[in-house]
């Protein structure tokens, strides 16, 4: 490694001791308006590239962590992330394509209704959040991925969801056709 | 039969959806439901087990099985619950709409039906890899790690007094004015003497023979806290001319209308 | 930074993860003995030498921490403007005016009694310095403003202070009754 220069060192010691990603922002905050912030992420990123840890940028914010392909020496004595059931999974997935999203499109496209239970497992995980109302009859509320999201799952912006392009080329992110596709499917919901 | 999947079940429902069908008693099967979320679901998996892309779909073949599914299960006995029915019936509507002449009226085309329950099949199908693709991403505390000890960043938080000089001068103006001696001045107020009262209804009571109220001593033009001053001076005028004999005063009673009459 | 071989990168990754420092066997518990930890960790010192971050040896242990005279970078000083309080300022104004000025004086002049906290806030604000002690009994400590004072609020010298006389023309001195009254309701209203 070359010795970087005092800018990047900062802009390195303060990631490196955070406990949390940063935004341009905050690290600006710390080491000082003299420092071209976004210069020094670029030469860190430059530097670390390849190494076993890296620096990475999840949403707007960045910070270091491990390489993933040596999650094998990582894991073992660690506990395993809870499982999301299967609900969970399809609900978060259904928020991250779609969002914002209200709780009846989710409904609409997983063609059953979610448990209140399935919501509050991905907000406590900090992964949704609620995001304003639609303005339609009932002003249902909607549903949003947060900045935990994009930094659980390794994801630059929402940008980096997998296949996110080809889904809405192929017309499968459309807004869904609610009234149609309730009356059709679920006539007796009682859904709230 | 008991505990046992038939056959032909077999044939229209997944692995592990199949596993969860259980014999209850001799003749009743329950489905437990938990396996499938809901009927589209249990459409895709049927659609699944066509091997083909979901946009080659034979929707047609699609609600045959569903619809053989459902039968099978009522032949079986199997208690499905009601939004399955519902979606039968749906698709039995759907089917025959698909099979008979086109009815020109009808709105949306059975076509446009068709496509969309399609889409609706394609749109879950496509939620449920996205879901298992990002299940598959490198997860923080899965397979990538965030420091685990870090030396945290502190703010510290410094005061910056401000006060401006005006009040800096108003507080010592104020602090002056505080400490300086007060001085008191009453307000000039519209009273009427004792003095005055008493002339006045000795002059007045001069002039009426019978007992008047000791309110029509008082001034016409007496209102509000002069009329308050002129009645309270006129009773004690009257008090003062009773007690040289001057006046007689009457009340029948504590809080009655006093009377006054002149003793000449 | 040269990419470093899949050892180097093995320790670099564990030891970034770990909760604590680690001896040399507790790293080779996690990377397996088909890597020369030691020549590994002589790799990362050189390779951070100099850098925000650095790798340490702690007795038998090894971590990495963020570079001793990076410590400024991580502690950030953030001003928040405050207004004096009531009792500040006219505490203030009070030694302006009187100055050399005894703390009994000040609350004799103001009629309450003023708290510790109110005459350190002033001190803290360096606006008003001890000015000896008074060769009374008890030598009490006087105190006078600075020449921070001065600047702040704009004068030249004390003397730009407006006199009684000035105040009155102002009709700073007619805030009396509403001010009396305060000072009535609120006698004890000392807090800095």
């Amino acid at each position: 490694m070359n010795p970087p220069d005092d800018g990047v060192r900062a802009v390195e010691a303060v990631l490196f001791a955070s406990e949390a990603p940063l935004t341009l922002d905050a690290i600006r905050a710390h080491v000082g308006d003299g420092i071209d912030v976004r210069a020094a992420l670029a030469a860190l990123e430059a530097d670390y590239a390849g190494r076993g840890i890296e620096l990475v940028r999840r949403g707007e914010r960045w910070h270091f962590q491990t390489a993933g392909d040596m999650a094998h020496v990582l894991r073992r004595d660690r506990e395993e992330a809870r499982k999301l059931s299967r609900a969970g999974i399809e609900t978060l997935a259904i928020i991250a394509y779609h969002e914002p999203v209200t709780r009846a499109e989710i409904e609409s496209i997983r063609g059953v209704q979610i448990s209140k239970g399935t919501l509050d497992v991905l907000m406590e995980a900090a992964w949704i959040r609620p995001a304003g109302r639609r303005e339609v009859p009932g002003r249902p509320l909607t549903y949003a991925t947060t900045a935990e999201f994009l930094s659980h799952f390794g994801l630059a912006s929402r940008r980096d969801l997998p296949g996110i392009d080809d889904l809405r080329a192929a017309g499968l992110l459309d807004l869904v056709d609610l009234a149609f596709e309730q009356a059709e499917v679920a006539p007796e919901d009682d859904a709230p | 039969m008991k505990g046992t999947v038939p056959a032909y079940m077999k044939r229209f429902c997944p692995a592990e959806v199949c596993s969860t069908i259980a014999a209850m008693d001799d003749d009743t099967l329950t489905i437990d439901i938990d396996g499938w979320e809901g009927p589209l679901d249990l459409l895709l998996a049927l659609a699944r087990a066509q091997k083909v892309d979901l946009r080659q779909l034979s929707i047609l073949d699609l609600v045959q099985q569903y619809l053989d599914f459902v039968e099978q299960a009522k032949r079986l006995k199997l208690e499905l619950a009601a939004d399955y029915l519902v979606m039968a019936a749906w698709l039995a509507f759907l089917k025959s709409a698909l099979l008979l002449p086109r009815d020109p009226e009808q709105e949306p085309s059975p076509e446009e039906l068709a496509l969309r329950l399609q889409l609706r099949l394609e749109r879950l199908q496509a939620m449920r890899e996205a879901g298992a693709r990002l299940m598959a991403h490198d997860r923080v505390g899965r397979d990538v790690f965030a420091r685990a000890a870090p030396e945290g960043l502190r703010t510290v938080r410094k005061s910056v007094w401000q006060a401006e000089i005006y009040d800096l001068i108003a507080a010592y103006g104020r602090v002056s004015a505080r400490t300086r001696p007060v001085m008191h001045i009453v307000a000039e107020r519209p009273v009427m003497t004792l003095e005055a009262a008493i002339e006045r209804v000795s002059r007045l009571v001069g002039q009426r023979i019978d007992w008047a109220t000791i309110e029509s001593f008082l001034p016409e033009d007496a209102t509000g806290g002069f009329r308050k001053s002129a009645l309270a001076s006129s009773f004690l005028a009257a008090l003062e001319l009773a007690r040289r004999g001057k006046v007689e005063l009457r009340q029948q009673q504590a809080f009655a209308p006093l009377y006054v009459r002149g003793t000449a």
